[in-house]
C-alpha cells in the first residue's frame, strides 16, 4: 500500500436500492401515518430536543425512505416524546407513536 | 437498448467537417502524456491519407487550463484564442483543427460568446491588434482532431492491417468510448452525435469492427476536473470519479477504453494503478488493468503501426493483452527502447497491477 | 358415591338439639362439591402465585400494611364499602348500587346467617366435621324441624333468610332487567360478556330463584318464613300434598357448582380477588409489570361491570369502545398480546375509568406498565442533556439586582413547559399576573427547555424519563428559587409526584394565583361573563386540584356548570396519553367534550392546560381561554 | 337565423362547443384532421381524480352531437374573410361560408425522445404517460414486464426552457399520481417513485388523491428532477436525481420509467393560426383577447378559441371553456353580428 496523501471518498449519494421495503412496510403497518408526511418541517421547527441536538422527524422519515436507516435513527434518538410535533403537524400524524414505532422496528437487527 | 433509437439521434447531430486543408494546433499536456499520439495523427492524415494539415511553431496554449483553474480572466483567454485564429488566417487557412478537447470546448465557447456579444468580439479584436499587431479572424470551420479521424474512418478502415476483432474468438472487441466532457456537453450540436450519445469515437470503433459498450456511467467525467486534480487535497474526488466509472463498466468486461481528450486517458490509465494500490482491485483479466488508448493510438494500431512507435510503453496499464487479442506482433524487448535504440529506462513495476 | 359413607346423622343427633332433625348425605350435593372444590383449589394456587410474583419489597410492604392499624381500619372499611355495599356506585347511580349491593351484600348475609343457623341448630360435632359441610348451603334440605318444635328463634332466622333471599332476588331481577334496558340503571354501554361470563351469569341468575323454589318445596318440613312458606302453600295448593322436591335441590346444586366452576374464567372472580386487590391497593402497591403480581390481583379484581365504558371519552364512537379499560383487562387476562398492545397504546390516559371504578382498578397504570414492556428498552441517546446549560433560565429582573448570591430564594421559578410555548397567550397572561401582583420571578424556560418527562412516562419510557427529570432537577436547584409555579398540568403532575424536590414548593398556577388573591396581592373585579371551567385530566383527576381554579373563577365571572365536572369531566381529546388514536377520533372526542361543556350556554370556556386550550380552540365555536388569561383581564 | 359556425378540431372542446351551438340553433360544421373524433381523450383510459373511464366521457360527448356535421380526415385548405364572414375551403372540396369560426385545435403531447437523457426510444423500459394509458386500455406493452420498481418523471418537456416550454402543463402531476396508483393496483408488490419538482394538486379532490397515493398505495414522492437515465447490464434502468429535501444526489434502479410528457401547442393548430393570421404568445399558444374577461375570443372578429389551444387545460376546464365559447359565439351571432354593417365597424366597435 502506497500512501498517496489522498484516497477514494465514500459516496454521499443516496442509493435507493438499499431501501428496505419490507421494513418500511412493517413500519407503515404499525403506524400508517408515516406515509402521510408532506415534509413541511413543522415538527423539526418546534422540536424540544432539536434545540440541543439534531432531531428531525421529517428528515428521519425521508432518510428511512432513502435506505439510510442508521442516519434516521440518529436523528430521533434525542427525542423526548414531548408531543409538540403532534400539536403542529398539519397532517395530524401521530408523531410520538411513529417515533416509537421507528425505534421499535429499526432497532431490530436483521 | 434500441440501436435504431440511437441512430436516429446520431442522424440529428451531424456536423459539417471539411475534407482537407486544416490549420492544426496541439494540446499542451498530450505532448508529454502521450507524446506519439499527435505525431501519429499527423502521420496518418498527411502520409497515409495525403491531407494538407498545416502546423506552425508560433501557436501557443489556448489558455484553457489557466482559465478553468480561475487563474486568468475570460478576456485574456479570448485574446489568446484570437491570436491562434489570426495565425490560421495569416497562413491562409480557414479550417481549424485542434488536438485538445479543452481547447475545442473553449473555442466553441468563445465563438458563441462573440456571436452573442459582438461588442466583446470588437474589444478582443482591438486588444489583439494592440498586443500582437495581428488582424482578427474567425475560422470558417472548427473541428476537433477526433472529428477529422471520424470523418476519415472509412478510408482508414479500408487501409486497416488489423481489425478491432479478437483474432482468437472472431468476436468484435468490446470498447468503452469515453468522450471528453468539453467536446459536446456544452454545445451538443458541435459534437458528432450530440452530447447524450456521441458518435465520434463510436463511429471509429464500429468502422474498425469493434463494438461499443454502453455502461451506466458512460457520461461521467474521468475525474480530471482541473481544480479537483491540481490541488492535492481534492485529488480524492478525482480518483473517486474514475473509480465510479470503472465500477460501472466492470460487468461489461471491456477489452479497452478509447478516449478523445488529453486528460481522460491519462487519468483513466494512471488511476487504475492508484485504485489497485488502495483497494487491491484491477478491472482487466488476470491482474491486468483495462488498456486506455487515445483514438490516434487505436487507429495507429489498426493501420499497423508498431505499438512502441505509438508510445504504448508510456501507459501505466500494459497494452500487451489487447495487442495479443488483435493479433498484433510486437517485440517485448523493444518496449523500453527509445527512437535510436537507446534504453529509456524502465518503470518500477507495481505488484498490484500488471 | 354410596350413601353409607356418611353416618346416619339423625341417629346421632345430640340430645340438646332436639328441635331439629339433621339428615344424611344426598347425592345432589356432588355438583356443588365439585364446583366449589375446583374453585377453592384454583383460588388458592392463584393466591400463592400472586404472592410469589411480588418483589421482596412489595411483599414486606404488603404484610406490614396488614399489621398497621390505620391501614387495617381502612381495609375493613373498604372491604365493606367497596365489596359489599358498593358505596361508590350508590353515590353515582343509586339503582345500580342497589342492584350490586343486593346481590353482594344479600348473598353475603345469606351465607353468614346460614352459618349462624347451623351453629345454633345443628350439633357442633355434626356441623363441619362429619359431612355437615353442606348444611350452611343446603340447610333447608338437610335439617328438618322436629314436628312440634318450632321455636321463635328458628322463626326469626327463617324470616331473616327469607328477607335476604328476597333482597338478593330483587337484585337479580334488576340485573336481568339491566341486560335488556341498561340505561334505566344509568348505564349507556355495557360489556359484551364472554362465554364463561354467560355461563356464570346465567347460573348466577338461576341460583336464587332455584333456591327459592327448592326451599319452598321443603318449607313445610324444614321451616320457612313469609316467602318460602307462602310459596309452599301455593305449591301445595297447585300440586297437592305430595311434593317431589329432589329435582329442585339438584338444579340448585348444579347451578351453584356451575357458577363456582365457571367463576375463575368469568368476571365473577372479582368477588374474591377484589379483596386481595383492596389490600394491595391500601398497602400502596402499584403494578410494575402488566401481568404479574399486583397486576394479576388487579386484573382479576375487575368485575367487568362496564362502568368504565361510560366513563371512557373514546365512547363517542362505538367502534372505539373496544379500547376501554374493561376490554384491556379482559385481554390481559386472556394473554392476547396483539390486542393488549393495541389497546394499551390507544388510551388517552385521562384516568376517568380509574376514578370511577367501583374498586379503583388502576387501568391507566396497567397500560403504562404494558407500554413499558414494549417501549422502555427502545434505544435513545440523551447524552446531549449534559451539554444543556444548567442555567436555562434568565433573570427577569435587571442585572444589578442579581448582585448577591441566592437572591433568587425569594423569587418564584416559572416553568412554562413545551406545550405552553405553543400557546404564547398563557405565558403572556402568567407573566402579566406576576407583574400585577409584584411577584419577582425567574422564567426557567423562556428560550425553551427540556421536557418534564411526563410524556415519556406516559409512553412507558421510564428510564429515559428519569434522565430528563434529572436534568430539570439540576436546573431547578441551581435557580435557588423555593417555589416552582407551573402553568401546564402535565408538568405539574410529574414535578409534584416524581421529582422529589426537597425544600421547593411545587404549585400549579391556579393554586398560586388563588393564594395571591387571598393574600390581597391581586385585586379582582368580577364580570358578568358566563364562564364554564374544564377540568384538565392531569390537574383534576391527576392531582386532585378541582376547587382552586373554581374559587378564583367564581370571583372573576359567572361560573356555570358543565354536563360533567370534577372527576367526571371529559378529556379534551388532545391528550399526550394516547399514542395511536387518530386525529379523526380525537376530533370526535373534542367535539363531545365541547358539547358537554356548553350545555349551560357559557360565553367562554376556560381551562388551565395548554394542551386542552389548543385542542378546544381548534374546534370550538365558543371562545376558549386560559385560566390566567381570564384572570388577568379582571385584575386591575 | 341558422348562421353557419365552423369548428376546427374534434377533440373534447370542439365536440362540447359543437353540441351546445347545435342546440342553440346554429348550423354547425366540425372539421377534424385525423380519422377519429375525440382527440387525446380517445387515447386515454381513465381520468383523474375519480377514475372516470375516458370512453364514458367521450361517449357522452359524442352522444350529444346530433345534427352536427362532422368531417374527419379533413384539413382546412384555405380560410379567407368574405365580408363579415369567412370563406373556408376544405380538403374534401367543400366550401363553407362561416359566420363564426371556433379554433379548438388542442395540443400535441411533447415528444419525450427530445429529452435525450431519459432515453425514450433508446432504452427498453422507458415509456410515456400516453403509452401507459394505451397499456391500461389494451393490456399490451412489451416494455412493461411485471415491474417491481417503477418511476414516474413529472415535468417532461414542461417547466423546461431548454426543451422550449417554460410553463406548467397543468395535468401531468395529477395524471402521474393517478397512473402511479393504477400501476400499484396492477402490480401490488411494486415500489413506486414519483420524481416531482413541485406537486401541483390544485383541483378539487386532487389533494385527497395525493394523500391516498401516499397512504394507501405507498407511493414515494421525491422532490427532484430526474437528470440522467442509463441502462444497466440486466436491462434495468439506473436513474439519477437529487433528493432536494435531503440535499443529496440519489440513484435508484428501476424496471420501468414513465415520462409524464407535457403539452405543446399543436402543430396542426399552428398551421390554422397562420392561415388566419392569428397571434401566438411566447409560449406558442394562441393569444386571447383578455385572459380574464374574454378568454374564448381571439383578437380577430368572428374567430373564437376553446380548449387547450389557449394553454394547457384539464378535461373539465376544457369542457367549461367550450361551453363558454358557445355562449360567446351565440352572443356574437345573435347580437353583434346582425347589427354590424360591415367588417370595419365590427373591428372598430363591436368586437
Amino acid at each position: 500500500m502506497v500512501d498517496f496523501g489522498y484516497g477514494l471518498l465514500a459516496s454521499s449519494r443516496i442509493n435507493l436500492d438499499l431501501f428496505d421495503k419490507g421494513k418500511f412496510d412493517s413500519l407503515a403497518a404499525e403506524e400508517p401515518d408515516v406515509r402521510k408526511c408532506i415534509a413541511c418541517g413543522s415538527c423539526t421547527a418546534v422540536c424540544t430536543a432539536g434545540k440541543f441536538t439534531p432531531t428531525s422527524l421529517r428528515a428521519a422519515i425521508e432518510e428511512l425512505q432513502n435506505g439510510r436507516d442508521e442516519v434516521a435513527m440518529n436523528m430521533l434518538k434525542g427525542c423526548q416524546l414531548c408531543g409538540k410535533c403532534t400539536m403542529v403537524c398539519p397532517r395530524g400524524i401521530n408523531t410520538r407513536h411513529l417515533i416509537l414505532s421507528i425505534a421499535k422496528i429499526y432497532s431490530k437487527k436483521k | 437498448m434500441i440501436y435504431e433509437g440511437k441512430q436516429k439521434i446520431w442522424s440529428e447531430y451531424q456536423k459539417e467537417i471539411p475534407d482537407d486543408h486544416y490549420f492544426y494546433v496541439r494540446s499542451c499536456i498530450r505532448q508529454s502524456f502521450f507524446p506519439a499520439s499527435e505525431a501519429a495523427f499527423l502521420d496518418i492524415t498527411r502520409k497515409k491519407l495525403g491531407k494538407d494539415i498545416f502546423e506552425t511553431e508560433h501557436h501557443t496554449t489556448c489558455g484553457g487550463i489557466a482559465y478553468h483553474s480561475d487563474a486568468i480572466p475570460q478576456e485574456t483567454v479570448m485574446t489568446i484564442i484570437a491570436r491562434q485564429f489570426a495565425l490560421m488566417a495569416k497562413y491562409g487557412y480557414e479550417n481549424y483543427v485542434c488536438s485538445c478537447i479543452t481547447s475545442f470546448g473553449l473555442y466553441c465557447e468563445t465563438l458563441e460568446t462573440w456571436r452573442e456579444f459582438p461588442e466583446l468580439q470588437k474589444k478582443i479584436a482591438e486588444t489583439l491588434w494592440k498586443t500582437c499587431r495581428l488582424d482578427f479572424a474567425k475560422p470558417k470551420y472548427i473541428v476537433h482532431a477526433s472529428d477529422l479521424i471520424y470523418h476519415y474512418r472509412n478510408q482508414i478502415a479500408a487501409l486497416a492491417k488489423h481489425k478491432l476483432i479478437n483474432v482468437h474468438t472472431g468476436e468484435p472487441l468490446r470498447v468503452v468510448e469515453h468522450i471528453g466532457c468539453h467536446y459536446s456537453k456544452m454545445f451538443p450540436s458541435k459534437g458528432v452525435g450530440g452530447a447524450e450519445y456521441p458518435y465520434v469515437l463510436a463511429g471509429m470503433v464500429e468502422a474498425c469492427g469493434g463494438t461499443v459498450v454502453d455502461y451506466p456511467e458512460r457520461r461521467h467525467c474521468c475525474g480530471f476536473g482541473f481544480r479537483q486534480y491540481f490541488i492535492k487535497a481534492n485529488r480524492g474526488y478525482s480518483l473517486s470519479n474514475t473509480y465510479k466509472k470503472f465500477e460501472s463498466m466492470e460487468p461489461y468486461h471491456p477489452d479497452f477504453i478509447v478516449t478523445n481528450c488529453p486528460g481522460c486517458p491519462y487519468f483513466m490509465d494512471r488511476w487504475q494503478y492508484v485504485i489497485a494500490e488502495e483497494t487491491g482491485k484491477t478491472y482487466g483479466e488476470g491482474s491486468h488493468g483495462i488498456p486506455v488508448l487515445t483514438y490516434e493510438e487505436m487507429m495507429g494500431l489498426v493501420l499497423g503501426y508498431d505499438p512502441w512507435d505509438l508510445g504504448l510503453q508510456t501507459h501505466q496499464v500494459g497494452a500487451e493483452p489487447l495487442l495479443d487479442k488483435m493479433g498484433i506482433q510486437y517485440d517485448p524487448e523493444r518496449k523500453y527502447l527509445g527512437a535510436k535504440g537507446k534504453d529509456i529506462g524502465r518503470p518500477a513495476c507495481p505488484s498490484c497491477i500488471r | 358415591m354410596p350413601a353409607n359413607i356418611f353416618p346416619i346423622l339423625a341417629a346421632q343427633a345430640s340430645p340438646e338439639v332436639i328441635d331439629r332433625i339433621p339428615s344424611s348425605f344426598s347425592h345432589f350435593v356432588i355438583p356443588f362439591v365439585a364446583g366449589i372444590t375446583f374453585f377453592l383449589v384454583w383460588i388458592f394456587v392463584g393466591f400463592i402465585r400472586v404472592i410469589t410474583q411480588l418483589s421482596h419489597e412489595e411483599r414486606v410492604k404488603f404484610w406490614t400494611s396488614l399489621l398497621n392499624p390505620i391501614t387495617a381500619g381502612k381495609n375493613i372499611r373498604d372491604l365493606f364499602c367497596d365489596c359489599l355495599f358498593h358505596t361508590k356506585i350508590w353515590q353515582r347511580k343509586p339503582l345500580l348500587g342497589y342492584m350490586h349491593s343486593a346481590i353482594a351484600f344479600g348473598w353475603f348475609m345469606l351465607i353468614v346467617l346460614g352459618h349462624i343457623e347451623v351453629a345454633l341448630f345443628v350439633p357442633k360435632h355434626l356441623s363441619y366435621g362429619e359431612g355437615g359441610l353442606f348444611y350452611p348451603i343446603f340447610y333447608r334440605y338437610f335439617v328438618w324441624i322436629r314436628p312440634g318444635h318450632e321455636s321463635l328463634r328458628g322463626a326469626f332466622f327463617f324470616f331473616l333468610m327469607d328477607f335476604f333471599l328476597l333482597y338478593v332476588l330483587t337484585g337479580i331481577g334488576l340485573a336481568m332487567f339491566k341486560r335488556f334496558r341498561s340505561i334505566v340503571l344509568g348505564m349507556r354501554h355495557t360489556t359484551k360478556p364472554s362465554l364463561a361470563d354467560r355461563v356464570a351469569l346465567y347460573s348466577l341468575w338461576m341460583i336464587f330463584p332455584l333456591r327459592l323454589l327448592a326451599e319452598s318445596f321443603t318449607a313445610d318440613l324444614s321451616g320457612g318464613s313469609f316467602l318460602t312458606m307462602g310459596m309452599n302453600h301455593l305449591l301445595h295448593f297447585l300440586f297437592g300434598d305430595k311434593l317431589y322436591f329432589q329435582p329442585f335441590w339438584w338444579a340448585y346444586s348444579i347451578c351453584l357448582g356451575t357458577f363456582f366452576a365457571a367463576m375463575p374464567f368469568s368476571r365473577y372472580m372479582h368477588i374474591l380477588t377484589e379483596v386481595l386487590w383492596i389490600l394491595f391497593r391500601n398497602a400502596g402497591l402499584k403494578p410494575s409489570h402488566p401481568r404479574k403480581g399486583v397486576a394479576e390481583a388487579e386484573i382479576y379484581a375487575c368485575s367487568s361491570c362496564g362502568l368504565c365504558l361510560d366513563a371512557c371519552p373514546m365512547n363517542v364512537q362505538k367502534k372505539n369502545l373496544k379500547y376501554s379499560s374493561v376490554y384491556f383487562i379482559r385481554f390481559l387476562r386472556r394473554h392476547n398480546e396483539r390486542k393488549i398492545a393495541e389497546i394499551a397504546d390507544k388510551c388517552l390516559m385521562c384516568d376517568k375509568c380509574h376514578a370511577l371504578c367501583p374498586v379503583s382498578v388502576d387501568a391507566p397504570a396497567l397500560r403504562r406498565a404494558q407500554r413499558q414492556t414494549t417501549n422502555d428498552h427502545l434505544p435513545y441517546d440523551y447524552s446531549y442533556l449534559a451539554t444543556v446549560p444548567v442555567k436555562l433560565y434568565e433573570p427577569a429582573t435587571p442585572r444589578h439586582l442579581e448582585r448577591d448570591a441566592g437572591s433568587n430564594s425569594s423569587k418564584v421559578l416559572y416553568f412554562a413547559g413545551c406545550m405552553s410555548h405553543l400557546t404564547p397567550r398563557i405565558i403572556k397572561a402568567v407573566e402579566d399576573i406576576f407583574k400585577k401582583a409584584g411577584i419577582e420571578y425567574v422564567f426557567a424556560d423562556r428560550e425553551g427547555g427540556i421536557c418534564c418527562g411526563r410524556p415519556l412516562l406516559l409512553a412507558g419510557k421510564k428510564e429515559a424519563a428519569a434522565k430528563t427529570m434529572d436534568a430539570n432537577k439540576s436546573m431547578i436547584k441551581a435557580s435557588g428559587c423555593k417555589t416552582l409555579v407551573l402553568s401546564c398540568p402535565i408538568c405539574y403532575k410529574v414535578f409534584k409526584e416524581e421529582y422529589n424536590l426537597v425544600g421547593i414548593r411545587v404549585v400549579h398556577y391556579t393554586q398560586y394565583f388563588k393564594e395571591l388573591i387571598e393574600a390581597g396581592k391581586l385585586n379582582v373585579v368580577k364580570s358578568q361573563e358566563r364562564i364554564v371551567y374544564h377540568d384538565p385530566c392531569e390537574l383534576g383527576r391527576g392531582c386532585n386540584v378541582y376547587e382552586e381554579p373554581r374559587t378564583v373563577l367564581r370571583q372573576v365571572g359567572n361560573l356555570v356548570k358543565a354536563g360533567h365536572e370534577y372527576d367526571e369531566s371529559i378529556c379534551c381529546g388532545g391528550s399526550l396519553g394516547s399514542l395511536t388514536l387518530s386525529q379523526n377520533d380525537r376530533r370526535k372526542i373534542t367535539d363531545a367534550a365541547i358539547k358537554d361543556l356548553t350545555v349551560a350556554s357559557p360565553e367562554t370556556i376556560v381551562t388551565a392546560c395548554p394542551l386542552c386550550l389548543k385542542t378546544f380552540s381548534e374546534r370550538s365555536t365558543v371562545p376558549v381561554k386560559d385560566f390566567a388569561e381570564v384572570l388577568t383581564k379582571c385584575v386591575a | 337565423m341558422r348562421n353557419n359556425v365552423l369548428i376546427i378540431g374534434g377533440g373534447p372542446a370542439g365536440l362540447e362547443a359543437g353540441a351546445n351551438l347545435q342546440r342553440l340553433g346554429y348550423n354547425v360544421l366540425l372539421v377534424e384532421h385525423s380519422n377519429t373524433l375525440g382527440g387525446h381523450l380517445g387515447k386515454w383510459d381513465r381520468l383523474f381524480p375519480g377514475g372516470t373511464p375516458a370512453s364514458a366521457a367521450l361517449d357522452k360527448l359524442l352522444g350529444s352531437m346530433d345534427g352536427v356535421k362532422c368531417f374527419t380526415d379533413t384539413e382546412i385548405q384555405s380560410i379567407n374573410r368574405l365580408g363579415k364572414s369567412y370563406n373556408v375551403i376544405l380538403s374534401n372540396g367543400i366550401t363553407v361560408l362561416a359566420d363564426a369560426v371556433l379554433v379548438a385545435t388542442g395540443f400535441d403531447l411533447f415528444q419525450a425522445e427530445k429529452k435525450e437523457e431519459y432515453g425514450y426510444g433508446i432504452y427498453d423500459h422507458v415509456i410515456t404517460n400516453a403509452d401507459l394509458e394505451l397499456y391500461f386500455k389494451t393490456g399490451l406493452d412489451t416494455r412493461i414486464n411485471a415491474p417491481r420498481k417503477i418511476g414516474f418523471v413529472h415535468c417532461v418537456g414542461s417547466r423546461d426552457e431548454k426543451s422550449g416550454c417554460r410553463s406548467c402543463s397543468k395535468v401531468c402531476c395529477a395524471t402521474a399520481v393517478k397512473q402511479a396508483c393504477e400501476m400499484k393496483a396492477a402490480f401490488p408488490d411494486a415500489q413506486i417513485y414519483c420524481f416531482y419538482m413541485d406537486l401541483r394538486m390544485f383541483g378539487r379532490h386532487y389533494e385527497d388523491m395525493y394523500l391516498e397515493a401516499q397512504r394507501d398505495y405507498g407511493i414515494r414522492f421525491i422532490r427532484g428532477r430526474v437528470a440522467e437515465v442509463s441502462e444497466n447490464i440486466d436491462g434495468s434502468l439506473s436513474v439519477k436525481a437529487e433528493d432536494t429535501v435531503s440535499s443529496k444526489p440519489l440513484k435508484v434502479s428501476l424496471d420501468l420509467l414513465v415520462l409524464m410528457a407535457g403539452m405543446r401547442p399543436s402543430v396542426s393548430g399552428q398551421r390554422i393560426g397562420s392561415l388566419l393570421g392569428m397571434q401566438n404568445e411566447k409560449d406558442g399558444y394562441f393569444e386571447v383577447l383578455s385572459e380574464i374577461t374574454a378568454q374564448q375570443r381571439s383578437s380577430i372578429p368572428g374567430i373564437f378559441l376553446a380548449g387547450a389551444a389557449t394553454g394547457p387545460k384539464t378535461i373539465p376546464d376544457t369542457l367549461a371553456d367550450a361551453r363558454g365559447a358557445a355562449t360567446q359565439i351565440d352572443k356574437y351571432l345573435s347580437d353583434i353580428f346582425p347589427k354590424a354593417k360591415d367588417l370595419k365597424q365590427l373591428i372598430k366597435t363591436a368586437w
